[in-house]
């Protein structure tokens, strides 16, 4: 076990796939012996050369147009994109190509070791282009896996998983939490499963659903409940898709009462897609209505953050709310 | 290190403007339209046998494209696209590869793919969409691929292959096993940012790749001077530092050297090589398409005139291969092997209902196998009204 | 009133807005002379000249792009992307610049005056790429307005609001019914306002939603149930973004039931949204879950596009198991 | 019509290939490093107005970025970017175009935004996003826009703006108001597929717009040899057919030429112009980058030498026109501006809280207007816990 942020367990993660499989490689902007706006690949040039860690020329849509010529042609390609507010360029090569690649060839060909990692999310200051979670664009796409992990051991543990997955994975980083999020990492390769989520406190009264940095916000939320005597179930959903129906299915039938937060703005976001499934799985077991707390239905602002964001204070009310339904 | 003399050539004192046309690119022919050889002209690589399966191909390839017109027309299949017109292009450049070089095609080259070995069966497969097509029924007519064969699948949304082909020939140098990339597409998909990153990409990255653009004068309906300003697709080479060079796509002597030289120079320097190959779409654009809406007859005729395949037949004759006598028995056999494959190809079944959810990922997810579950049910309710049960497949 | 298909209520919006306004300019790839691949463009350029209705490079990107640019400097752009499938290229230019330029600017700048408008949907063996609905990728996109239309007199009326309309919208046309539909159309001028749902016919059992080729579908279903002694209230939604949560609400307020059909797949389809919503606004009143009636979470497929689509039969099950519930 | 001969020149019989760097690109230079002007060398339309307001432009800009640089240090702003090294290139270009021109920038183009007339409180009010921010304090510091002053918003996402300008500039021909698009941007940029469809298409459709690429050696960390293979990105402009002069950005006059007859050419061929000016970022990328990790000293203090402001600054004062008296009262003067205003806006309230909700459409919509509510009424709960409602804004 080593204390590592969020970075380290990534680049952790890197080097570890990188030292076991020759056929690793990692690129995009800056990425190579800068190691890339916020270092995650930081040595990765120095050690394993050149041609396996380096910077491409300024353009996602060719980055992850590559990215998807290498998997076809068998090397594990794990491409950056600096932002993921930038990766709407790529938008073609990733729901065109990227998740459809497999089928459409009738698996005579596919992009399967394929990964895409990128910081995603707000609480920088970073306005409305150096924010965005646009998970739910990806997560409406078959054919690829999205991850987002909520801390260093998790970060870790499903980057190695999503490396070894035979899927194309999205993997968003939290990037508020790169050097915020401290913890113990074992210093040796392991996996966490995809497509678990995790229940990472068990509750009684109203179960609380998130993923990636919101996690930390709802577990605040949650403890100023606990202060109420309100027992709320926290579950960390980590794959969104396909997502663990089942785990929160059960959570909420156990509580009966559901809330999901995300950063993303309410309309269009992956919390719709949760609360109509649970919705209907749940229908004779919900006391109240699915609460949704998420970002406001516009783009990202930037000095008015803190008012927009869904924090702690806002989805403290809504458990309120739902529990006082 | 970036040094204020780094791009300095010559240094002017005088605003002048280079010119948009500024580049001169010749062209480069090896067989006349009478068949005959070029004085002075370089040759290919080429003896008896190669320059029979070249025409063998072309051959097959016209009455591949002659008999699925003719079978869209009957409704038997729903689409088809010929590559009639630009089959010297084609295949000219194909003969050049080795069978381990990876063939990245846009749509209108199934002549590259029969070169490389796809037989009849298992082009009207796919355009049947039967259990034995290998893509399993999923894509529309004449998007083919075959791993054996090294031909990836084809993708409909244009010019997303070129940066693919980038990273391919990437993969390939850093298996250091000789082999390379040609990716082929049309001067319309050459507007497409997709072209742009790919070739950037290669020239950066040294990516032993051929882009191969077919410059055939349209993209649908529009004609190469709504498509680009410049001369063509070459001079776009030299803005990425890439070697390049423009040939007569009529011309499958010119065509193979070319893209013969280019191999060598791609895997002997690890760099890609553009190759511009002009000629003319001589048929519409697909089944769905009408011409006469947008180009005149007399255009077609002067093209028509230029054929690339009689002028490689004519060489052949000249050369003592081939004769009259074998053309219209090739054509004999290939016509009725077509008919053949097609009456068998439109029996076999469609693939089975569980192949609608298989493929999506590399195994079956949870919410895929309910919702296939939920279909078997339905459609058991309904059985008249779903061809799968219907027609008793699975 | 004429007859008109779909198609020349599309083509005579575009002319009548043409003939309006010396600024409306349409283009995109064979828009030109040919008058575009379904001829939805036919006679314009000879009707207004090259520099008003023309050929574009293939570039949807650049389009999109130059649309922008059009519209900021003040024209009237109607761009056509050839097919929705292949607005993907487009999405960076579409999500990040259409949807956030008058945000972003404090309204200094707008492109208020775009629209763009593209065939989509599936129904005519078109496989994975000519099938797609990719409207749900639009509908969480704060700052453009969606619109689809489900016949010849709604598509024109539509089409000339949202050109009139000072918001981008993004048009998707049901190429299904581009000949197939085919009703009176007043010759003139007229408009149908954005944002609202229309109820096509009154029931009291159970509310059925959708919009475009889908409804066709819906009224199948809807008089298969109606023999059945099921009354069923069917509503347009026609704009998707921002919707008309009111008449929805209202209507599953009185009929207790909800189900909603698209031919996207199900996960991340719009009509996930509208069931979460709903939910929400209508939680004491809904007897039974909502049903949601979609396409399979996979590519487009071909052959076995019969049993893919949500057809009328699977909309007929669906109602009856939701009046059963 | 597409004719057999239309794209061919030259024939050639053998395959020999156009290298990659076939295009000779030269370099204007008109003022020598010592403010001389290079014998034979054509001047610019320039007096001694112009000239000057050029030069205040240099100064202020000097100012302000080294004062906004301080500022964040100081934890005053967020983040800034300088254009140090580039004011030549960047204020050259302005110069040369009438304020009917629209310019589309990038984002370190705000000495161009100066010389248009954006006032210091301007800046300040933006880079603080107090409630005078015209932007309404939605973006990044650096994120200038001014309808008055024809200079479009700036947009993080690169090169979006490259096809936008062609638009642009198409709209401003049909208008026919002789007035054109000046779009900026980097050599990173430039790989971007929005500047291949941005540039093909202005040649195509005739949009007067000038493509200014700023090459200045890097992007963020990754330097030209990364970017590109090829000579620069001026070759590139003859792979579109559009008429292509490099200019030394650090030449302030020769900028200033090429800029006015790339104006006169667009405007009187309705085509648009290619023109990359070759300078250098002397800064760090932003103040988030520290470039010492990625380039060398020696390479800095290269190009510091060769600074295009004190190159002007020389040719002034061989004028006539400028002194070390005056050069010191301007920097003082505009030192002591910077930091008042500074010191204003950095006071001025932050936008109010309805602010979150317009603009994302022309009017608010009803479930913004209702999420507005439940966020009023949220933040009466928890008035400290709220900027807007503890500062007492709104
Ligand atoms: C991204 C994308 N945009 C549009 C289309 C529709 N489309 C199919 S083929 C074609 C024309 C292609 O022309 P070209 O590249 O010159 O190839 P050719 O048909 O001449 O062989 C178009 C516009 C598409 N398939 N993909
Ligand atoms: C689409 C997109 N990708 C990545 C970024 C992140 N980014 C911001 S500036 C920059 C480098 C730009 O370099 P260049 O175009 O040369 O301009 P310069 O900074 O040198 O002026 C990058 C990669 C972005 N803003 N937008
Ligand atoms: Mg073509
Ligand atoms: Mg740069």
């Amino acid at each position: 076990m080593a204390e590592m942020n969020l970075l380290h367990a990534i680049n952790n993660a890197l080097d570890l796939a990188m030292a076991d499989n020759e056929r690793v490689l990692c690129f995009g902007e800056d990425v190579g012996h800068f190691g890339g706006v916020f270092r995650s690949t930081s040595g990765l040039q120095d050690k394993y050369g050149k041609d396996r860690c380096f910077n491409t020329p300024l353009t996602e849509q060719g980055i992850i147009g590559f990215a998807n010529g290498l998997a076809a042609q068998g090397a594990v390609p794990i491409a950056e994109i600096q932002f993921a507010d930038y990766i709407f360029p790529a938008f073609d090569q990733i729901v065109n190509e990227t998740a459809k690649f497999r089928y459409r060839s009738g698996n005579e060909f596919d992009v399967g070791s394929l990964v895409i990692r990128t910081p995603y999310g707000g609480g920088i200051a970073g306005g409305l282009y150096h924010s965005q979670s646009p998970e739910a664009y990806f997560t409406g796409t078959p054919g690829i896996k999205v991850v987002v992990p909520r801390n260093p051991y998790q970060a870790k543990g499903l980057l190695m998983a999503s490396i070894a997955d035979d899927n194309p994975v999205l993997f968003f980083e939290p990037k508020r939490l790169y050097r915020a999020a401290i913890g113990e990492v074992p210093e040796e390769a392991y996996q966490i499963e995809l497509g678990k989520a995790e229940v990472v406190s068990p509750g009684t009264d109203i179960t609380l659903l998130g993923w990636g940095a919101q996690m930390e916000i709802i577990e605040k939320a949650a403890a100023m409940a606990a202060e109420q005597g309100i027992s709320c179930e926290v579950i960390d959903l980590r794959t969104l898709a396909p997502w663990d129906v089942d785990t929160v299915a059960e959570s909420v039938t156990k509580t009966g009462r559901l809330l999901i937060s995300h950063e993303a703005p309410l309309t269009g976001g992956f919390a719709g897609e949760i609360s109509a499934t649970i919705s209907d799985k749940c229908f004779l077991h919900l006391e109240s209505p699915i609460s949704r707390v998420c970002g406001l239905d516009t783009p990202y602002p930037l000095i008015q953050e803190k008012e927009y964001v869904a924090d702690h204070l806002k989805i403290f009310e809504a458990i309120k709310a739902s529990i006082n339904f | 290190m970036n040094r204020p003399d780094q791009h300095v050539g010559a240094v002017i004192h005088q605003a002048n403007f280079i010119a948009g046309n500024a580049l001169e690119v010749p062209t480069l022919k090896v067989l006349a339209q009478d068949g005959s050889i070029y004085p002075n002209a370089a040759l290919p690589e080429i003896d008896k046998d190669l320059a029979l399966k070249i025409y063998d191909t072309m051959v097959f390839t016209r009455v591949l494209d002659e008999r699925m017109v003719a079978s869209q027309r009957q409704g038997r299949i729903s689409f088809y696209m010929t590559c009639k017109g630009e089959e010297a292009s084609i295949i000219g450049s194909a003969a050049a590869l080795t069978d381990h070089d990876m063939i990245m095609a846009q749509y209108r080259e199934h002549a590259a793919l029969r070169y490389r070995g796809f037989t009849t069966a298992n082009f009207m497969n796919q355009m049947f969409s039967n259990a034995k097509d290998l893509g399993k029924g999923r894509q529309m007519p004449i998007h083919y691929g075959s791993n054996e064969l090294n031909y990836m699948t084809i993708s409909s949304p244009l010019a997303t292959q070129i940066p693919q082909a980038t990273g391919y020939a990437y993969g390939q140098r850093l298996q250091g096993n000789q082999a390379l990339t040609l990716c082929y597409f049309g001067e319309g998909a050459a507007s497409e940012g997709d072209f742009h990153a790919g070739l950037n990409m290669a020239a950066v990255l040294k990516a032993p790749a051929i882009f191969y653009c077919r410059n055939n004068g349209y993209a649908i309906s529009t004609s190469t001077d709504e498509q680009y300003a410049g001369d063509g697709i070459a001079p776009r080479g030299v803005g990425y530092g890439i070697e390049t060079i423009r040939v007569d796509g009529n011309d499958c002597l010119a065509v193979l050297l070319a893209t013969q030289e280019a191999r060598k120079y791609a895997l002997a320097h690890n760099k890609p090589v553009l190759i511009e190959a002009m000629s003319y779409r001589l048929g519409a654009h697909s089944t769905s398409d009408d011409p006469s809406g947008y180009r005149s007859k007399d255009e077609e005729e002067l093209w028509a005139k230029i054929d690339g395949v009689q002028r490689f037949k004519l060489w052949l004759e000249q050369q003592g291969w081939w004769t009259e006598e074998q053309e219209s028995e090739r054509y004999q056999a290939y016509r009725e092997e077509v008919l053949r494959e097609l009456k068998v190809a439109e029996k076999i079944e469609p693939p089975s209902l569980q192949e609608l959810v298989t493929d999506v990922y590399a195994e079956v997810p949870a919410h895929l196998s309910q919702q296939l579950e939920q279909l078997e049910t339905h459609i058991a309710k309904y059985p008249s009204a779903y061809p799968s049960a219907s027609k008793g497949a699975k």
